[in-house]
């Protein structure tokens, strides 16, 4: 059996871009509260809708949606900004009254697991529980013609902005005063308050910008496979957790790698190996990285987040 | 061409809206023609029968047009006085919800306030598993007219209480070969890729069914891919099928990934055949496929395009009845219903035990389902159709659809 | 007792500790001085086995412990506290010097769910051991209070107590007074050099010279990982090199 | 003398616990007032209150004549009053530089911004050389000169430094008390809370002496190191 290496690379470098951009959101908040933020495949859910309802309208509350309203492009700006806006919903009622007693963090994990189940629920009442999509014909999938492997302009699309959005996530965190200010917040609240820094604020862009990368991942999730679900962000939850665990817990460029590597890694395994075993290859290098590098390939030391 | 089709739909329908249900009260017209047995002179006046269908929830998807299908049946019968003058057929409704709690307190209510003939349902086969022995120990005939899961009329470990365990829905298994067989011999397949969800139980029985019955028609596998519940991208999967050019894809899976397979497979260029189980009989197909889903085929018990004369009569009068057309649902319903009548009429009796001797009995009835028989495990014996997407609705596989399809 | 043969401690080619010898008498109290970063808290961590030495010997009472785990070294007399104060600071201060004292209780699993009697009258005895020994240290009146809420001193007090629950032969002591002003500190010279009656060894990491001269017999300066002067408290103390790197001149 | 600071019956609480139980004192500008007592007498509670980061149950501070009883932390370090938290609270994981750009957090004007930042460089040579190194990978001593130089670049009014010797060694504790006198002679008020009494007297203006959440002496510098009662009990 011989194998088509081209597509299949093409194949693993956009799935990448998706899981990354996803983890992405992630490894931010983490960085920030110390806390896996287990909303955040919810919110990325949130965002496709919040997309979906921009450019189609009432109809996609009762049905599903034949015409559009408004152009296709306006929809990813629109989730960004729906899913930040959630996501700001999301720390103000699940995590803020915690964070403000004290909250041992198991708490705040839990309370965040209920807020991504709220979410889902919601979206089901809203939107129904069947699949919604775009009118046939209006997202540009057609593969882009006269090239030697098959590959869409929504794909490349996904890929250019998921690249940007790291890259000007990686600008924001390291070098920018909003950056200085969501570390020295992660690393101790008490002595960016001391500075000057307001910390609800903090978290509140925080959130902001996490929920807005998790809802552009849910916007090219759903316009790349033309599918929305409430549920959609269940089988990405997973995969985000394992990115950020390979890529090191809280690292940004540990979440692009892990992102790319996991992608690949599941799409070589079904094109060199079996597909009935591409799980538990994936998670067999996941222990394997974690036995010889517990903290990731990119984490940081313990003692560096104490 | 079209003008004309649309001409005939038009007269037809108007014909049936003249004389709605009459047209099976005629003497030797639908369903009534069947004259294995004489009219019957010992029935009651009233003769009354239950069903369990999943009318809330989700479910009532499925649920709904099988009450229709039911009360369609027995509205006929009673014009046709298939039972015999000044006996009624009574049909009592119970929503047996979407799980099997639900079903088994439906079942118990039914059978506590009334004296039944017979049951129909329930719509799941988990839930007939649940709520049929209850049937059976209170001597009560069910008749399972969607229930698709292998040894269900052989559940019980007391084969007495099997006896009363009939269904009308053919199980996969058999409907599967009929799909390979049929495709094979119309396309000429010769070798063929498949992919199938590896962890879900009727996914993976679905793919035994489909590799034995490719075995069979002796057509090569060139490969094999799987995928998880779940998953959303299968392009990996389909990138190494597609890269081995075969004649079709050959798909086991639930509609939830179905759509995506089959969108994703036509993106990466592939124009050919894909061939589903019955996880493809959904409207979601059409809805959420759209032209990707062109030149899908699938298996069936039954499709609209039959083109037998019961069949379009059926499709018709119900079509007239509720507004909508019917689905594979409410066909098996409908038959269902006229074959627990059959039954009845030919026991001449409305006790349960006499019930199920004269349904066990039942060999080459005509049913819209095609000619139809209990075998001697009370499961159905008919013959399936081959279906194939085409202008975005089910079509019977023929050389003619193929060959529009696939261009040959 | 304690007895260090070149002992060396690399991180990534950074040498933390080069060489080290130090001789630590069985009964004695020995201060180890020098600048922040010298290398004290290395040296103590590979005493009490949360670190290992690169190269060299540590041996204790004539055990190689080096390469020992840590709850072993504990089960051999050695117990110590720390310059970041490690409390269970949801726990009460009764309850962290219970939890210390677990390593000399003889009641298992087993006895606590079987032999119950005699579970409850080894928890009793536990228990005023424990408090005899708050009191020890002043803190008997918040036994009961959560130790997060102590004030800093009162939780470098209970961490000896909690140190000193294990009954140890040699105790680490890593800047035991820091937060504490000149009386305070002398009381805990007082403290230590009751450990020191007691019959403890004690090894003690401190930047108090007025503490240093009130208890030890023995000092030992350490300045980027080297040993550079050792000696009485007096001697030291008049030594330049250790005016030089660690003392300054009194303006 | 203007007074900078000014407070009045201060009452702080933990739960049941009662920390400071009504203090008053004031602050006036240029002055370098110290906080001295023994441990849990109340000296950290009284800046931390001060710094907004611990809610007082009553009483009142006023700031240049404005009250800001009660403000959020970030607030009050906006109003002027900077803290230098106990335990060398460097930011560890930011670079040396990155911590002082942190110092000027509040700050918009860049050109100075820099400037500032240089002097600090000037100032400790150390961390000029170290700038892009992690704070955490700094020595103790290094750490609390970038936690004032921190301090220093938010331009403050008033400068609290809560116990800035602790766990130095003696040539650095003699080293972070030249720099806070220089500090001093710069003309910046100073709230000084120190375990050491003796070089907290030494460079104060004026003295408060806590026990149990009160005030039990207070007075010129001078005189309190004369003070027998005073040197009994906290100068050994």
């Amino acid at each position: 059996m011989d194998i088509n290496v081209p597509q299949q690379l093409v194949n693993a470098l956009w799935l990448g871009g998706l899981y990354s951009l996803f983890a992405l959101g992630y490894a931010l908040i983490f960085s920030v509260l110390g806390l896996l933020n287990l909303s955040h495949s919810a919110v990325f859910a949130c965002g496709a809708f919040v997309g979906l309802y921009t450019a189609c309208g009432d109809e996609v509350f009762t049905t599903t949606c034949t015409e559009l309203d408004r152009p296709i492009w306006i929809v990813i700006p629109a989730a960004m900004i729906g899913a930040g806006i959630v996501s700001v919903a999301v720390d103000r009622v699940a995590f803020w009254p915690l964070r403000k007693r004290n909250a041992p963090r198991m708490n705040q994990l839990i309370s965040s697991i209920g807020a991504a189940a709220l979410l889902v629920n919601l979206l089901q009442i809203q939107f129904g529980a069947a699949q919604q999509r775009f009118p046939f014909g209006s997202i540009p999938n057609d593969p882009v013609s006269g090239l030697p492997v098959v590959i869409t302009p929504i794909q490349i699309t996904a890929l250019v902005i998921a690249l940007g959005l790291m890259f000007a996530l990686r600008i924001l965190v390291k070098r920018t005063r909003l950056g200085r200010e969501m570390r020295t917040v992660a690393f101790n609240e008490r002595v960016a308050s001391l500075l000057g820094v307001n910390v609800d604020r903090t978290y509140m862009t925080a959130f902001f910008i996490a929920g807005a990368l998790a809802g552009a991942a849910g916007m090219m999730y759903g316009l790349a496979f033309n599918s929305m679900t409430p549920f959609m962000g269940e089988s990405v939850s997973l995969k985000g957790l394992t990115v950020i665990v390979l890529g090191g817990l809280g690292s940004i460029e540990g979440a692009v790698i892990g992102g790319f590597l996991i992608a690949a890694i599941e799409v070589f395994s079904v094109a060199l190996g079996r597909s009935d075993i591409r799980d538990a290859f994936v998670f067999l290098l996941l222990f394997v990285i974690l036995v010889v590098r517990p903290r990731g390939l990119l984490g940081q030391g313990v003692e560096d987040r104490a | 061409m079209k003008t004309l089709i649309r001409t005939i739909v038009v007269l037809t329908f108007a014909l049936v809206a003249v004389v709605p249900f009459q047209v099976q009260a005629q003497d030797g017209g639908g369903m009534g023609a069947w004259d294995g047995c004489p009219v019957p002179e010992n029935l009651p006046e009233e003769v009354t029968i239950g069903a369990v269908f999943g009318l809330s929830g989700n479910i009532a998807a499925y649920g709904e047009p099988q009450k229709r299908g039911v009360e369609l049946a027995v509205a006929e019968i009673n014009e046709a006085g298939y039972l015999g003058e000044g006996t009624t057929l009574i049909a009592v409704f119970e929503d047996g919800g979407s799980d099997g709690e639900a079903s088994i307190a439906a079942m118990d209510k039914l059978i506590a306030e009334n004296e039944l003939a017979a049951v129909i349902g329930p719509t799941l086969s988990a839930q007939a598993f649940a709520a049929d022995p209850i049937a059976a120990e209170n001597g009560v005939v069910v008749l399972g007219v969607s229930n698709t899961a292998a040894g269900l009329t052989t559940m019980n470990e007391d084969e007495e209480l099997d006896q009363f365990i009939f269904r009308n829905s053919l199980p996969e298994a058999n409907v599967i070969p009929n799909t390979i067989t049929k495709s094979t011999e119309i396309l000429g397949l010769e070798r063929v890729g498949v992919i199938y969800g590896n962890d879900d139980d009727f996914t993976l029985s679905g793919y035994d069914a489909f590799a034995d019955a490719l075995e069979a028609s002796e057509v090569e596998v060139v490969r094999t891919e799987t995928f998880a519940r779940g998953d959303v991208d299968f392009s990996p999967q389909l990138t190494n099928i597609i890269n081995d050019d075969p004649d079709a894809i050959v798909v086991s899976a639930l509609i939830a990934e179905a759509v995506p397979v089959v969108l994703q497979a036509r993106q990466l260029g592939y124009t050919g055949p894909i061939i589903g189980g019955n996880g493809f009989n959904s409207p979601a197909l059409f809805a959420q496929g759209g032209e990707a889903a062109e030149g899908v085929i699938v298996g069936a018990a039954w499709n609209i395009g039959s083109p037998s004369e019961l069949s379009v009569t059926f499709t018709e009068t119900f079509t007239e009845a509720y507004g909508a057309a019917p689905d594979q649902f409410a066909a098996q319903a409908y038959t269902g219903a006229w074959l627990v009548a059959t039954a009845i009429r030919c026991a001449d009796s409305a006790d349960s035990a006499d019930v199920r001797e004269a349904l066990a009995a039942i060999v080459d009835y005509p049913t819209p389902l095609g000619s139809f028989s209990f075998d001697e495990t009370r499961n159905p014996v008919h013959e399936p159709v081959v279906q194939i997407v085409q202008e975005g609705m089910f079509k019977l596989l023929t050389e003619e659809t193929a060959a529009q399809a696939f261009g040959e | 007792m304690l007895e260090l043969h070149h002992v060396s401690r690399e991180f990534g080619g950074l040498a933390a500790l080069c060489q080290v010898k130090m001789v630590v008498p069985q009964g004695k109290v020995v201060g180890l001085i020098g600048p922040n970063g010298a290398g004290k808290t290395t040296l103590l961590n590979c005493i009490s086995g949360l670190d290992s030495p690169t190269s060299g010997e540590i041996i204790f009472d004539g055990t190689p412990i080096h390469s020992r785990s840590p709850h072993r070294i504990t089960a051999l007399g050695v117990s110590r506290t720390y310059q970041n104060i490690r409390l269970f600071k949801e726990m009460t201060t009764l309850e962290n010097v219970i939890v210390g004292q677990h390593i000399h209780g003889r009641s298992t699993l087993l006895h606590s769910m079987f032999v119950w009697p005699y579970h409850w009258r080894e928890e009793s005895r536990l228990k005023k051991d424990a408090l005899a020994l708050l009191e020890r240290f002043n803190i008997g009146s918040v036994a009961h209070v959560h130790a997060g809420t102590l004030s800093y001193g009162d939780q470098r007090r209970l961490e000896m107590a909690r140190a000193l629950a294990t009954r140890p032969r040699l105790v680490l002591l890593d800047e035991p007074t820091a937060g504490m002003n000149a009386v305070e500190t002398h009381q805990l010279g007082e403290q230590i050099l009751r450990m020191h009656a007691d019959g403890i060894t004690v090894v003690v990491v401190e930047h108090d010279m007025a503490l240093i001269g009130q208890v030890c017999d023995e000092v030992y300066v350490l300045n980027f990982g080297e040993m550079i002067a050792n000696g009485a408290p007096q001697a030291v103390k008049q030594d330049p090199k250790v005016i030089e790197a660690y003392l300054g001149h009194e303006d | 003398m203007t007074t900078l600071l000014q407070i009045k019956e201060l009452q702080v609480s933990y739960g049941a616990i009662i920390a400071l139980r009504g203090i008053s004192f004031e602050v006036h500008l240029g002055q370098v007032v110290s906080l001295i007592g023994a441990n849990g007498a109340g000296k950290s509670t009284t800046i931390n209150t001060l710094s907004g980061l611990i809610k007082p149950r009553s009483g009142q501070v006023n700031f240049e004549d404005q009250d800001i009883t009660g403000w959020r932390a970030d607030r009050v370090t906006r109003r002027g009053l900077v803290q230098v938290p106990e335990g060398r609270q460097v930011i560890a994981p930011l670079t040396v530089r990155e911590n002082l750009e942190m110092g000027a957090y509040l700050r918009r004007d860049k050109a100075e911004i820099e400037q500032d930042i240089q002097a600090v460089f000037d100032r400790f040579p150390r961390l000029k050389e170290r700038h892009h190194q992690k704070a955490g990978s700094l020595s103790g001593g290094e750490q609390q000169m970038l936690a004032l130089g921190r301090a220093l670049v938010a331009r403050p009014k008033l400068v609290m430094l809560d116990e800035p010797s602790m766990g130095l060694a003696p040539l650095l504790v003699n080293e972070v008390f030249a720099i806070i006198r220089s500090i001093k002679e710069e003309g910046k008020t100073i709230l000084l809370v120190e375990q050491n009494a003796r070089k907290a007297l030494e460079i104060a203006d004026y003295a408060y002496v806590l026990e149990r959440g009160q005030i039990r002496h207070h007075g010129p510098a001078d005189e309190l190191r004369q003070n027998e009662a005073i040197i009994k009990a906290y100068l050994g």
